[in-house]
């Protein structure tokens, strides 16, 4: 697989959303608009990388039974760097996703993606596979956040198209399960078409 | 600060402790209750759940391989031969190639020659139909149309024609899993040999009434008149209730009987076009 | 592939995972120690600033508390070089729709409001969560009042305060932790006066 | 010889279609209708008409061009659920809310499932629910509209007793101040001077189409009877607890929309349970947690909520609560 | 009272799958039956309740006495993974039915939001049960995620139910699965946005 | 008040609109084919060859096997064929075939028309005399009558109950012999309570036949003071046996039982005079009455008529095909079978041809389940029908007999009421048979 599809390969055709279906807490959970959506998705993008990355380069030495514990120390370690560095340095974005960063570290993504990849392969490619998947994820929690957002408050990335308020269930919960249901559709018609 | 840092180094490195003299005495006490190699097979193996091979789904077949130590009997229909090398490679066992098999219709008394003598008003299914009488048209032996053996394909393989009323087998996707012969309650379907280079000749039909009546209800039934057996210069035909039955085995794919047959009953598949002798043969050319 | 496990091997590796980890942690933590309290300090300004008339101190150094009906509020002076110019308190109150609404209320020296500021709240989005300034025109009304004279209640109540639309709830609790707000004011404008007499007094 | 029709038996069949049943829901409906003309005039009839005309076409356009299927547009059921929707909203609504909440019902609730008999929420109350949790501005304005029959009743508060009650506990007022404050007679909630939704202004004439529905044998009387039956008892309680806090049992039952709520759609069939014990059960759930919801929740009226709530049970409702067999709990000689 | 108050509120109120989004995964995952559906919910209201009660300990004897409450995310969560490890072993020999019951389902937990989750807002959140905000003591902290869990198992069970008659209905093609299951879980959370307010 | 059952049930019109007529000999065939599959049970093995004269009455087929029975000559000839013919759903069955000459009847039988009162014979000869002369029930199932009068060991009969209940649209055979041969089902009723050792005796009749039942309690309040009639509400399907047993006696029969079970045997009153003459007049059971009607035809008719007439030729006999007849029915309209082939001919059990036109009987385009519950409310057995309908399309055989599928008497009410046209029914059968066939086979406990 050329180091170019190991990237895209995670936007699409492999998208942890709308293809594999995990990680769905922060998806439902962060999604009221555009701007947290992708917030959330850049946040575990990070995580993402650079838990690949190391544990890449340690799966080697782990003996099989505390693979998963190990794996889950690395990931959780950088989750708390980027307490650490959103807390000083993106302090509102911080507060608004909440819970949901520390929870990064239980996600089936992050985990998944060590196990089935970032466990088998070189560091390079596991970094690049981070970049697809994290890439992906965004992708997909900004659409998801976009659509909630223009449609419960009628404004994309925060700038308000029409006056009024947009249908509010859509920045509540409902909302999200019921877009995420009908982008799921629109995402497997598209998936059909193009293959 | 320096205090904080020594705490949080120590705290965790003792938690990873614990954590790891836990895992090990788990890990001591539970030995693996499942052979791993059943995942691996499993891994290997289609996946489709088919029941095609008579193990409740992939993963009973995959146990039924590790377990039995030899691959004897065990075969995958979906998979086919490679997969089972596959299986066999990994396991470090050998297998026998088996012969690729195709399922084929043997009825193919459509809506012209077979004309309807009933109007069938009840839920559209043959195994209903087939318990409820002989049929619709005075065949009783055919196909009664509706369809039991598509729904049962899950490869999309076999197509109801509303033409024809028959159905058609997509030999590209078939893959001989035997779920429309366990689901036609008339057993018109069969499975065979699939042939060098897909090339077989088969009877299409299985009516067992004696010529007259046979040919009464149907234009292109079997009527048993020993025409085919005759030209068959390798014995691979036979004859039994006035239907004739063409062995795979021993057929040579000479081409004979198929001139012979008068009613146009043995159906060729794969063969370079001749000269069209009678009008059925496009129906199976597609 | 992964290696066999052995008691010896489990243990070790997972102890200098974490380790490692937990000192690359302690590290960054070392290191953003400082930003992260530095930006924690900036919010809390930040909301002061946003609600007092400018000043040149140090808020947050400068906070006491005050005790009211015995709960306490955070109250945050602003200075002018030695003159206070407002205060800014930090006020709350349970009465919310989704529960604790937590106020930032800044008022000029002469008691009049000069502006509001929500810190957290957990309204509903699109309802209660108009109280927030930008959201609604529903915050802007209390600027430049002074309760002393402005009635902080809902109209619906007797008092001269606009709800937001459907959403009484929210802004009776805003208008009730306003009120707090004011009440801790007088409490703190009340002591400076009498501070101020003393001053005098030597 | 002629081709005879071969079939397996039975060879009659009866009468009733599911055409024939809706379109008997929906006569049993025309009496509130007609009564909610007489008080809202022009605005009931537009927002039936949008609601009937969005729902139908919804459903006519998802079949023919979306899921490519059957249309099956002529069976009332669209038009059913889109007469219901339009009796559960506020009389002086937009006519975009009653489309948004049609788009809703059908395009969401029905036929995302697949259309008629496989939805497991009731749509029109999808459709309410959604609207309420949308535009709770819009649809908690009971204001009343002009009638052409009628000068308007007094259009001032236009707020629903349950809503004017909740709001007088809220100002710690007890009920005989709030009663004193606001003229409510049973008198008036039978026959409708209330304000309150298009279809719920009249017991009497939803009592009359609950008849209707009965006497056709559309529906059974196991569910609506359980409702109205654990909201009295419910209410009862409380209120004999503590009358100055408590509405009595009339007055829940006669306000808000326990009526249309239990005769038109709680039995709606798709989404209720199939053996009458089931019913009961379905019933009393309702019931009580309408009353819950009433009684201390955010909204004024809950029983739309509990019913969906209910819906949700109902697979589970179905898995426990079985016919009476045959065979079973009787001696066998 | 305080504790009738927070078991409504976490069951149906803010119920932890249908308003806070957490462990949605096995939400939608392991909700194709009623009984796997129960399963999940015996053994997460288990590891829900031991797990909290394990991290509130090491919060509040261990994190803050030492000034490292940084730390919590990588501590819960490793004590989260070692107990569950733990309870498979001790469930497996104390009783070996629960732990045919129950036992499938204990690796699917440690990667469950709801679990973490729960932890940290119950060391975290303040809370206002009628009263002032104030954080949850030992005993509240366990019912409060006894509850939760409950409410987990209220919604899975009802979603479990509602997929099985789903299972046998013609959805259309394109929404059948996961498309279908979210729109349902949806309507679901619709409904339970009837509870607003009761606490 | 009449008596009912006490779950479910429907209200189809009764449409009995062949009540009037009386019964008459149908005229002789010119050939009669007589089928050895006309029981329950492993087919009659054949006595007779090509050539052999027959008379009527005369054995020509030994029953073969437990649960089979004996069949005689309904004509007097020749044997002109043993062959495979179609039945009436054109499945091959063996066939005697009768070239019709005269009409000769064996000497044994007593063909006069006195009734003979006095039972002369034991029990276990009764059930002799009745296994030799080929007596069936004539309910519609066609299970051997001896059979069902030697219960097992163990189980022992309380009550015979009497079925005249003809709940079927349409039919009105059974009706036409209580109001014409009382008497004959009453000793026909006593000769079976003899051989069950049963001290009473129940008959249970619908209360849209009342000059049969005033008929029938006039007789019984004299003579048959053992014998009770019972009226039963009109409602389908009373005359099924689990039912018309729940109406009776306030018994229910358990999932998987049979009659017996509750201590009861139930007869049908058809077969009541067919036993009546076999053990007091010696006569097989070779003919029997058939009801031919719809709506279609101008005639309505109730003929005795010999076993082996072909339904071509009872077309025949009422002026031919009408024109819209589009079904031909053998049996009622609710539980009777489709005939296929006009030229099959009857058999024992046989009891109406019933013709129905397309309006009548053609099925509506399946719609969409709407779960209205009203084919649970019908079913008579408690079942729902509509989830054993979803569940045997989706193949689900375990929960199917969780269910209770096996309990479905396929009366087909839930079929009649559903509003969807739902074909519930036909998948309901096909997959009771296959849970059948899997109980059967799993060892008892
Ligand atoms: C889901 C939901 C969220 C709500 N959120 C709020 C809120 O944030 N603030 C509020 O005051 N009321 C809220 N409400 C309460 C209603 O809007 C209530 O009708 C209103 O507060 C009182 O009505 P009024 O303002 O029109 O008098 C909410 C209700 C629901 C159902
Ligand atoms: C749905 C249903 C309806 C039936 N209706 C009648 C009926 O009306 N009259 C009748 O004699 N038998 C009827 N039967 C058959 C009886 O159950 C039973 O088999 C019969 O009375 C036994 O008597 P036999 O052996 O003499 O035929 C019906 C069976 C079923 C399943
Ligand atoms: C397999 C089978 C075994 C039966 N065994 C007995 C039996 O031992 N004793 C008996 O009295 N009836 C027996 N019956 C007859 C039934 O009780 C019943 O009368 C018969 O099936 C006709 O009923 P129906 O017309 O209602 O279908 C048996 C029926 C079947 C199908
Ligand atoms: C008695 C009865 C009540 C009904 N109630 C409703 C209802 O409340 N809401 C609705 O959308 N449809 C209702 N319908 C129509 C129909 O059942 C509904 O559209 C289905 O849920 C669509 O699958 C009702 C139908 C009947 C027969
Ligand atoms: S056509 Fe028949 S044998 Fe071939 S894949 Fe389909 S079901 Fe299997
Ligand atoms: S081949 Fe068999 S299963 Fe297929 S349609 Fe014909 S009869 Fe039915
Ligand atoms: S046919 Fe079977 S399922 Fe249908 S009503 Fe009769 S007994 Fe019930
Ligand atoms: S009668 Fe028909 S539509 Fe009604 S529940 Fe039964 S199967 Fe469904
Ligand atoms: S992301 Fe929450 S459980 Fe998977």
């Amino acid at each position: 697989m050329s180091k170019f599809n190991l990237v895209t390969k995670g936007i699409f055709k492999e998208n942890p959303i709308f293809v594999l279906l995990l990680g769905m807490c922060p998806t439902l959970g962060t999604t009221t608009s555009a701007i947290n959506g992708m917030g959330m998705g850049l946040a575990t993008m990070f995580v993402l990388i650079m838990s690949n990355m190391v544990i890449s380069a340690i799966a080697g030495f782990v003996p099989a039974k505390v693979r998963i514990p190990s794996f889950i120390v690395v990931i959780a370690a950088f989750v708390t760097v980027l307490q650490f560095l959103m807390q000083a340095f993106t302090p509102g974005l911080y507060e608004t996703l909440g819970l949901f960063i520390p929870l990064i570290v239980v996600n089936c993504i992050v985990l998944g993606r060590a196990e089935a990849f970032a466990s088998k392969n070189g560091v390079v490619d596991s970094a690049l596979d981070g970049i697809g998947i994290g890439l992906g994820f965004t992708a997909a929690l900004t659409v998801l956040g976009m659509v909630r957002e223009l449609l419960g408050s009628a404004s994309i990335f925060g700038i308000k198209l029409i006056d009024g308020d947009g249908i509010l269930v859509f920045v509540l919960a409902p909302g999200a399960f019921i877009a995420l249901g009908y982008l799921l559709v629109l995402f497997n018609k598209l998936k059909s078409k193009i293959s | 600060m320096t205090t904080t840092i020594i705490f949080t180094i120590a705290s965790l490195s003792v938690l990873g402790l614990v954590l790891a003299l836990i895992l090990y005495f788990t890990a001591q006490k539970f030995k693996v209750v499942e052979d791993p190699r059943i995942d691996d097979v499993e891994t290997i193996l289609p996946g489709a759940n088919c029941g095609g091979c008579g193990f409740a789904g992939c993963r009973a077949f995959a146990e039924g391989c590790v377990k039995a130590g030899s691959l004897d009997g065990l075969f995958c229909p979906v998979g086919g031969n490679e997969t089972m090398k596959k299986v066999a490679g990994y396991l470090g066992v050998t297998v026998a190639d088996k012969a690729p098999q195709v399922a084929v219709v043997r009825c193919n008394g459509n809506c012209d020659s077979r004309p309807k003598s009933s109007n069938y008003d009840g839920y559209s299914s043959c195994a209903v139909m087939a318990t409820l009488y002989s049929g619709d048209t005075d065949c009783r032996y055919g196909c009664l149309g509706q369809g039991d053996c598509e729904i049962s394909c899950d490869f999309d393989a076999i197509k109801m024609n509303p033409r024809t009323g028959l159905p058609e087998v997509d030999e590209e996707k078939c893959t001989a899993c035997g779920a429309c012969v366990k689901a036609c309650p008339k057993f018109i379907i069969e499975l065979r040999n699939k042939g060098p280079k897909g090339k077989r000749i088969f009877v299409s039909c299985i009516n067992k009434d004696k010529g007259g009546v046979a040919k009464k209800a149907c234009a292109v039934a079997c009527i048993g008149c020993t025409k085919c057996q005759k030209v068959c210069a390798y014995d691979a035909i036979t004859i039994s209730s006035n239907l004739a039955y063409i062995d795979y085995n021993k057929c040579k794919l000479c081409r004979k009987c198929v001139v012979e047959c008068p009613t146009n009953a043995i159906w060729e598949v794969n063969f370079p076009v001749r000269v069209p002798k009678r009008d059925t043969a496009d129906v199976e050319q597609q | 592939m992964a290696k066999e496990s052995t008691l010896k091997n489990m243990v070790v590796t997972l102890t200098l995972i974490t380790l490692i980890a937990s000192s690359v942690l302690g590290g960054v933590y070392a290191i953003t120690k400082e930003p992260i309290d530095a930006a924690k300090t900036a919010k809390t300004n930040n909301a002061i600033s946003k609600v007092v008339p400018e000043f040149d101190n140090d808020p947050s150094a400068d906070k006491f508390i005050k005790e009211l009906d015995e709960k306490s509020y955070v109250v945050y002076p602003a200075k002018r070089g030695d003159e206070i110019v407002g205060y800014a308190v930090e006020s709350y109150t349970s009465g919310g729709f989704g529960g604790r609404i937590l106020l930032m209320v800044g008022f000029n020296a002469d008691g009049t409001i000069n502006n509001t500021a929500v810190l957290s709240h957990a309204e509903t989005p699109g309802l209660g969560d108009k109280m927030v300034e930008g959201k609604s025109d529903f915050s802007v009304q209390f600027k430049g009042k002074n309760p002393a004279d402005f009635k902080l209640l809902v109209k619906k109540d007797g008092g001269d305060v606009d709800a937001i639309t459907a959403s009484t709830i929210t802004s009776r609790a805003f208008c009730d932790a306003v009120t707090t707000a004011w009440e801790v004011y007088n409490l703190c404008a009340g002591e400076t006066q009498t501070e101020k007499k003393e001053g005098t007094n030597e | 010889m002629k081709k005879l029709i071969v079939s397996p038996a039975p060879h009659l069949h009866g009468k009733e279609t599911t055409k024939s049943l809706m379109r008997d829901v929906v006569i049993a409906l025309v009496p509130s209708l007609l009564v909610s003309v007489y008080y809202f005039g022009f605005s009931a009839i537009k927002l039936a008409l949008v609601g009937i005309a969005t729902a139908v076409l919804v459903e006519y356009v998802i079949q023919r061009y979306i899921v490519k299927t059957k249309i099956t547009v002529n069976d009332y059921s669209a038009a059913l659920t889109g007469l219901l929707l339009s009796l559960n909203l506020p009389p002086n609504s937009p006519w975009w809310i009653m489309f948004i909440g049609s788009v809703v019902a059908i395009g969401i609730a029905k036929m995302t499932f697949g259309g008629v008999g496989q939805n497991l929420f009731n749509p029109a109350l999808v459709g309410r629910v959604f609207l309420l949790v949308s535009f709770p501005v819009i649809m908690t304005d009971y204001s009343i509209p002009t009638s052409w029959f009628r000068e308007g009743i007094d259009a001032g508060s236009g707020a629903t007793a349950l809503s004017i009650v909740k709001e007088g506990l809220a100002k710690g007022m007890t009920m005989d101040q709030i009663f004193s404050q606001n003229e409510f007679s049973y008198a008036q909630m039978l026959f409708s001077k209330i304000g309150g939704s298009v279809g719920e202004v009249s017991a009497f004439a939803l009592i009359l189409g609950f008849i209707y529905l009965l006497i056709r044998k559309v529906i059974k009387p196991h569910i609506p009877l359980a409702i109205v039956g654990t909201v009295v008892v419910f209410s009862g309680i409380f209120w004999l607890i503590d009358p100055t806090h408590y509405t009595d049992p009339m007055f829940n039952v006669l306000t808000g929309g326990i009526l249309i709520g239990s005769i038109f759609m709680a039995t709606d069939y798709v989404t209720s349970p199939m053996s009458n014990k089931g019913m009961i059960v379905y019933g009393v759930g309702i019931g009580v947690i309408t009353m819950l919801i009433r009684n201390w929740g955010a909204y004024p009226e809950g029983i739309s909520f509990a019913i969906l709530i209910l819906n949700a049970c109902v697979p589970l409702i179905n898995m426990y609560f079985k016919p009476v067999r045959f065979g079973k709990g009787v001696k066998h000689g | 009272m305080e504790y009738i108050l927070i078991i409504i509120s976490a069951v149906f109120v803010n119920n932890i799958l249908l308003s806070q989004f957490l462990g949605v995964c096995p939400f939608l995952g392991v909700s194709n039956k009623v009984s796997t559906a129960a399963g999940m919910a015996g053994a997460v209201t288990f590891v829900m309740a031991v797990a909290t009660l394990a991290t509130y300990m090491i919060q509040n004897y261990v994190l803050v006495p030492l000034g490292i409450e940084f730390m919590q995310t990588i501590a819960f969560i490793l004590v989260i993974a070692g107990l569950v490890q733990m309870v498979e072993i001790i469930l497996k020999k104390v009783s070996p039915s629960l732990y045919q019951a129950l036992g499938i389902y204990l690796p699917l937990i440690t990667t469950n939001c709801a679990v973490l989750g729960v932890a940290i807002i119950v060391v975290s959140k303040e809370f206002t049960f009628g009263g002032d905000p104030h954080l949850l003591n030992l005993a509240q902290s366990v019912v409060f995620a006894i509850a939760n869990a409950l409410g987990f198992g209220l919604a899975m069970i009802l979603f479990a139910g509602l997929r099985e008659q789903l299972e046998l209905a013609n959805v259309p093609k394109p929404f059948k699965g996961m498309p279908i299951a979210l729109v349902t879980a949806g309507i679901l959370a619709l409904s339970f946005m009837g509870f607003a307010g009761l606490v | 008040m009449s008596k009912t059952f006490s779950v479910g049930g429907i209200h189809p019109k009764d449409n009995k609109i062949s009540v009037g007529a009386a019964i008459e000999n149908f005229p002789l065939m010119e050939t009669a084919y007589i089928s050895m599959s006309q029981h329950l049970g492993a087919p009659a093995e054949p006595l007779v060859a090509k050539g052999d004269k027959v008379k009527a009455g005369q054995l020509i087929a030994k029953a073969n096997g437990f649960i089979s029975a004996n069949i005689h000559s309904s004509v007097s000839g020749t044997v002109s064929a043993i062959e495979l013919l179609p039945d009436l759903a054109g499945n091959l069955v063996q066939h005697v075939v009768v070239k019709v000459e005269g009409d000769e009847w064996d000497e044994k039988i007593d063909r006069s028309p006195e009734i003979v009162r006095e039972i002369k014979l034991s029990p276990s000869e009764i059930i002799t005399k009745i296994a030799d002369c080929g007596i069936v029930g004539l309910g519609g199932a066609a299970f051997p009558t001896h059979i069902k009068l030697s219960p097992p060991p163990g189980k022992k009969a309380e009550y015979l109950v009497m079925n005249g209940a003809e709940c079927e649209p349409y039919l009105t055979s059974d009706y036409r012999i209580m109001l014409e041969n009382p008497e004959e089902i009453l000793i026909g009723t006593r000769i079976m309570m003899i051989a069950l050792g049963v001290k009473k005796a129940y008959v249970g009749i619908e209360d849209n036949k009342p000059k049969a039942i005033r008929k029938m309690k006039e007789l019984c309040s004299k003579q048959y003071r053992d014998i009770k009639i019972v009226s039963l509400q009109k409602k389908y399907p009373q005359g099924g046996e689990k039912q018309l047993i729940d109406a009776i006696l306030g018994r229910q029969v358990p999932s998987m039982g049979l009659p017996i079970d509750t201590g009861v045997v139930v007869q049908n009153v058809g077969t009541a005079l067919a036993v009546y003459e076999a053990v007091q007049k010696n006569k097989p059971l070779f003919e029997g009455v058939v009801t031919v009607t719809g709506k279609c035809m101008t005639e309505q008719r109730n003929f005795r008529m010999r076993v082996g007439t072909t339904f071509e030729s009872m077309l025949f006999a009422v002026g031919g095909f009408p024109k819209d007849a589009e079904k031909l029915v053998s049996g009622g309209p609710m539980m009777g079978k489709a005939v296929a082939r006009i030229e099959a001919a009857s058999v024992k059990s046989t009891s109406a041809l019933l013709l129905l036109t397309e309006e009548e009987t053609k099925r509506k385009p399946e719609a969409n389940c709407i779960r209205c519950a009203k084919c649970v409310d019908a079913c008579p057995m408690g079942l729902e029908p509509f989830l054993l309908n979803r569940l045997s399309r989706a193949g689900r055989i375990d929960d199917l007999e969780v269910n209770m599928v096996q309990d479905c008497i396929e009366c087909g009410s839930c079929l009649y009421v559903c509003p969807a046209n739902i074909p519930l029914l036909d998948t309901i059968r096909l997959s009771k048979a296959s849970v059948l066939k899997i109980m059967r086979s799993r060892p008892k406990k």
